[in-house]
């Protein structure tokens, strides 16, 4: 069984409001030293019986088609199956 | 009797509540800033709509944390009474004062239009005013109104007569069409064990007056009059 | 690249920045010397076709601006500004942001709606309702299908999150927008006549102060790339896309109608295209003053940012505030209060110049009155020439059409079709009934939206028939500012002034810009027969897709007034046995209409005639019989003719009624 | 300079409508042998001069307070410091 899990996160440049309003909580929570923060999006995606390549390959397709949006994201691929590394 | 509605930076619904306390219930109540620490003048009070922080990282997450928040859990736990609407009902369940939480619709989609609500428990200071199992016709707008909490919880929510309002159809039955979010139970509303302290999703602050189609959110205003005119 | 290594400016830089020789040369005359790069930058933006109107203001000037209500006149300000008694006053307007959604389509909607509410709290006003008008390619098409999810998405989360309510809409859906849609964000505010704020920058000496969200890259060229079609070459221009945050957008909203009410400012504006440039110099000309700015103040969010892109910079949610001697402590502490940078970038001078220093170094020196709108920037009469295609489509003989075997199955394929059907959809997706004022839900003709401490409303629409205005732009745009009163009247109010928001072709090709000449003599006429005067608005020309120009689409905002709540009237049925009245002629004209295109699969003939003063008093009879209490229900017939009217009629309202009627 | 990277994910079992939405999109998209789509968070902190555990106890200490929801969240920490490992 393998999973693939996304990193997808916003083009550096970008505008973060989220990430502005959350650091901003942060240091009034007392939480002091952090420079900045991003939020950004987790996708893991179980597939079947299916080879690691043909994973990649559709998990590629997938965020390519839909997951990320080229314009204003950036995404990375971890993949993990279930019989280790 | 003072009710205070208190502003979060992000608070749309603030001056929905004022007017509707003011104008409609003709009751005296002041706006109380988010950096407030003391609420001890105040009889109820009231966390309205909106998008306080920007309903950013997750629906009242970030309001939790105003300093009032300190007063506000104060006032609760001595027996005050506390209406969190919609918003209000996130950042009540974010900080621990009613159960489960709230998340995002179903649907994905924001979604505002009239909802009907059966009273499930109208012995409150919530409901005093309405029939037991009565429909009320009260506007929902939201995009995380969706009541979760774990199995025992539920439970436990569900035996304490802790639910005060479920979505449902015309006639009263809580049918998946009928439910605009997904909340498990078709649940719109609840309160604490102790039961001064409620949450709800829709907003009683947008039908208090004929204009506005329906004047059902009177009723629950009406019912917290009601209640602390009879206890102060 | 620091100020010092700037490029070096010639023609071919000038015209990679969208200026033409002669503008060029009118540059280096104004200078007297050559410009900087950055100089380069202000020139290229502040005479782009979106910040100058250089190829539409000649003609914008010839429409009726006039009105004994009107407290500002079109262009003096942000957004027009109408006296409603009780000492109120309503500021209102619309504008485009087609470009950037056709990139991003959330983002681009979602700077669209809060750059029109930026517009309209620099006047003083609190919004109170926001309206749109979206046109896309057709349905069938997955880029179409994902821009519009996404451009709905991202005006429903920034009204919503800012807490306004959007109350109406039109959306269309017709090949022709393929590949450039129509984003059109209109925003309606009330302010009391003491509370007026304006945009001009006076007093030598007086703080000039820049408030909200910090600067970036954002949407850099924002300003040029509206004025260049959607094609390869502005792809690779296109650079940060322009993010919203509705969040800071309510403190700034908090904080400037705080600082207003203090009566702290001398002038303020929000920060649109073109940023600190535009709002510097507008402000400047406007005060027949000049700024001493050094630009290093400005609070950055990106590190090694060039004088260039400070000063061009589109990022959201900022204000240029000129302030009262002394109250600069006071107007810092509100924006603490609101969590908001407050920085003071420079002081107003008494040369007429817009001086830009960077870390002590002058690195744009120019008469600000040169660079704006009405002062230096080029003006421009086009040609015009009538297109051929018109000859095509008026050859068309309606009596030639087959006559439908099955009217019951016409009316339902029209009732279903994207452009006739429920947007219901969209419209639950908008909060439009927060600030609770919003007393005749969306669906009905015209949104009403009451006004608290008073017994009146504003009754408010967007309207345009684009199909009417390319087979006829003269009586096309005369219906589009009838047709927006029509809706006004039938919700109970009288229509008292518009907004527009002309999106057309490239005005350089003669047929367009003749479209664009006849749209405005129509839009013309008939606000001048219907007594409603052009407030302001926009103009968004290079509207084109790969295959030609888009449908001329001037939409109208119109803004009316209810005087009694009790006038207040929806569209449908309400009892059994209620006389239904047929106000007008029927005269059976079918040219451009939705049954032609959907049934026959044609776009011909000539758009529907009229009579502007046979339409002035139609309306006034359907109002005076409202006022009089006679009329339970009112609908206008458009899209569809009288079966899809009477149809909706029907069904609209929560008690599903019937009709029978003989034709 | 030290950064971590926190992946928040629902606590198995609670419902996930975002996850099955997105799967049947894919589906749609012809992206088939996905069997499940889980949508979670990821939030990036940028710290500055601070000690790699120092780093560590302010991130679990921002993700208790305030970055992760226990009702309904699970979060794992993941540390890069600028040099490396």
């Amino acid at each position: 069984m393998i999973s693939a899990r996304i990193h997808i996160t916003l083009k550096s440049g970008i505008l973060d409001p989220q990430g502005k309003t959350v650091l901003h909580a942060l240091e009034n929570l007392g939480i002091q030293g952090v420079d900045e923060v991003r939020i950004g999006k987790l996708i893991d995606m179980d597939f079947g019986e299916v080879t690691k390549d043909r994973a990649e390959e559709l998990t590629h397709e997938a965020c390519k088609k839909l997951l990320a949006n080229p314009v204003i994201e950036d995404y990375r691929i971890e993949l993990v199956s279930e019989d280790g590394g | 009797m003072k009710f205070a509605v208190i502003v979060f930076p992000g608070s749309n619904c603030d001056h929905d509540c004022y007017y509707a306390l003011k104008h409609a219930l003709k009751q005296d109540v002041e706006f109380v800033w988010h950096k407030e620490a003391s609420l001890s003048h105040y009889d109820a009070i009231i966390l309205p709509g909106g998008f306080s922080y920007g309903d950013y990282l997750r629906t009242g997450a970030i309001a939790r944390f105003s300093p009032v928040m300190r007063a506000v859990v104060e006032f609760a736990n001595a027996g005050g009474i506390v209406v969190g609407i919609c918003n209000g009902f996130q950042v009540l369940c974010e900080a621990g004062l009613l159960p489960g939480a709230l998340m995002r619709n179903d649907s994905l989609k924001f979604v505002c239009k009239f909802v009907n609500l059966r009273v499930e428990n109208s012995d409150t200071a919530f409901t005093t005013l309405c029939g037991p199992g009565e429909i009320l016709n009260i506007p929902v707008a939201h995009a995380e109104g969706l009541y979760y909490a774990d199995s025992v919880t539920l439970e436990s929510v569900k035996r304490n007569n802790q639910v005060l309002f479920r979505y449902t159809d015309e006639s009263g039955e809580p049918n998946s069409e009928s439910n605009p979010n997904g909340s498990l139970d078709n649940i719109a509303g609840v309160m604490n064990e102790r039961g001064n302290v409620m949450g709800m999703m829709p907003h009683p602050d947008r039908c208090f007056e004929e204009v506005l189609t329906s004047t059902d959110g009177a009723k629950i205003f009406g019912s917290m009059v009601e209640w602390l005119s009879e206890r102060t | 690249m620091n100020a010092m290594q700037e490029p070096t400016v010639d023609l071919e830089l000038a015209k990679e920045h969208g200026l033409d020789e002669t503008e060029y040369q009118k540059m280096l005359d104004i200078l007297g010397r050559m410009p900087t790069f950055t100089e380069l930058g202000v020139f290229s933006v502040m005479w782009s076709e979106h910040c100058s109107y250089k190829n539409s203001i000649a003609l914008l000037k010839t429409l009726p601006r006039k009105g004994k209500h009107l407290l500002v006149e079109a262009g003096e300000e942000n957004a027009g500004l109408i006296d409603i008694g009780d000492g109120l006053a309503v500021a209102f307007k619309i504008e485009s942001h087609n470009h950037p959604s056709a990139v991003e389509p959330y983002q681009g909607a979602a700077t669209g709606v809060g750059g029109i509410l930026r517009d309209i709290f620099s006047m003083g006003a609190r919004p109170i309702a926001a309206l749109n008008s979206l046109r896309f390619g057709s349905l069938s098409d997955p880029r179409v299908r994902y821009l519009f999810e996404g451009v709905v998405k991202g005006i429903a989360d920034y009204g919503n999150c800012f807490g306004v309510p959007t109350v109406a809409g039109e959306i269309y859906f017709d090949e022709s927008y393929q590949g450039n849609p129509l984003v059109n964000a209109m925003a309606v505010g009330i302010v009391k006549h003491d509370q007026i704020a304006t945009a001009t920058a006076k007093e030598t000496g007086a703080a000039v102060m820049l408030v909200g969200s910090s600067t970036g890259r954002d949407g850099i060229h924002g300003a040029t790339f509206a004025s260049e079609e959607i094609s390869e070459a502005s792809e690779e221009k296109r650079s940060q896309v322009q993010v919203g945050d509705p969040f800071a957008e309510k403190l700034l909203l908090e904080a400037s109608l705080e600082m207003i009410k203090a009566d702290l400012l001398i002038g303020i504006q929000d920060m649109g295209a073109a940023g600190i440039t535009c709002s510097t110099t507008e402000m400047s000309a406007k005060g027949e003053s000049g700024m001493d700015i050094d630009l290093e103040r400005v609070p950055m969010r990106e590190k090694g940012m060039t004088p260039y892109e400070v000063l061009l910079s589109e990022s959201q949610e900022r204000m240029l505030v000129v302030v009262k001697h002394g109250r600069e402590n006071a107007v810092a502490s509100i924006c603490d209060k609101w969590d908001l940078n407050c920085a003071t970038i420079g002081r107003i001078s008494d040369h007429n110049k817009v001086t830009i220093k960077w870390h002590g170094e002058v690195v744009a020196d120019i008469p600000a009155d040169t660079l704006v709108l009405g002062g230096g920037a080029p003006v421009y009469h086009r040609e015009a020439v009538r297109p051929d295609y018109l000859n095509a489509a008026r050859a068309f003989d309606a009596t030639t059409l087959p006559e439908p075997r099955d009217h019951a199955e016409v009316l339902r394929n029209l009732l279903a079709s994207p452009n006739i059907a429920s947007k219901e959809w969209v419209i639950q997706q908008y909060d439009h009934m927060v600030r609770s004022n919003t007393i005749s839900l969306p669906g009905s003709d015209a949104a009403v939206v009451r006004i608290k401490g008073t017994n009146r409303a504003l009754a408010m629409k967007t309207d345009c028939n684009s199909r009417y205005v390319y087979l006829n732009p003269r009586v096309g745009g005369m219906i589009a500012v009838a047709e927006s009163a029509r809706n006004v009247v039938c919700s109970g109010g009288k229509p008292v002034g518009i907004t527009n928001c002309l999106n057309f072709g490239n005005p350089y090709k003669p047929e367009i810009y003749w479209q664009f000449r006849e749209a405005v003599g129509g839009i013309g006429t008939a606000c001048l027969a219907l007594g409603t005067p052009v407030t302001g608005g926009n103009v968004s020309f290079y509207n084109e897709n790969p295959d030609g120009a888009i449908y001329p689409t001037p939409v109208i905002g119109m803004l009316g007034v209810v005087d009694d709540l009790s006038h207040v009237t929806t569209a449908w049925f309400k009892s059994p046995g209620d006389l239904v009245v047929l106000l007008g002629h029927n005269k059976g004209e079918i040219g451009g209409s939705e049954y032609l295109k959907l049934i026959h699969g044609q776009v011909a003939g000539d758009c529907p005639t009229l009579e502007l003063d046979f339409e002035g008093r139609l309306q006034a009879c359907c109002l005076q019989a409202i006022r009089h209490g006679i009329v339970a229900s009112a609908h206008d017939i458009s899209d569809g003719g009288l079966a899809v009217a009477l149809a909706e009629c029907c069904f609209l309202g929560p008690r599903q009624l019937g009709i029978n009627a003989s034709v």
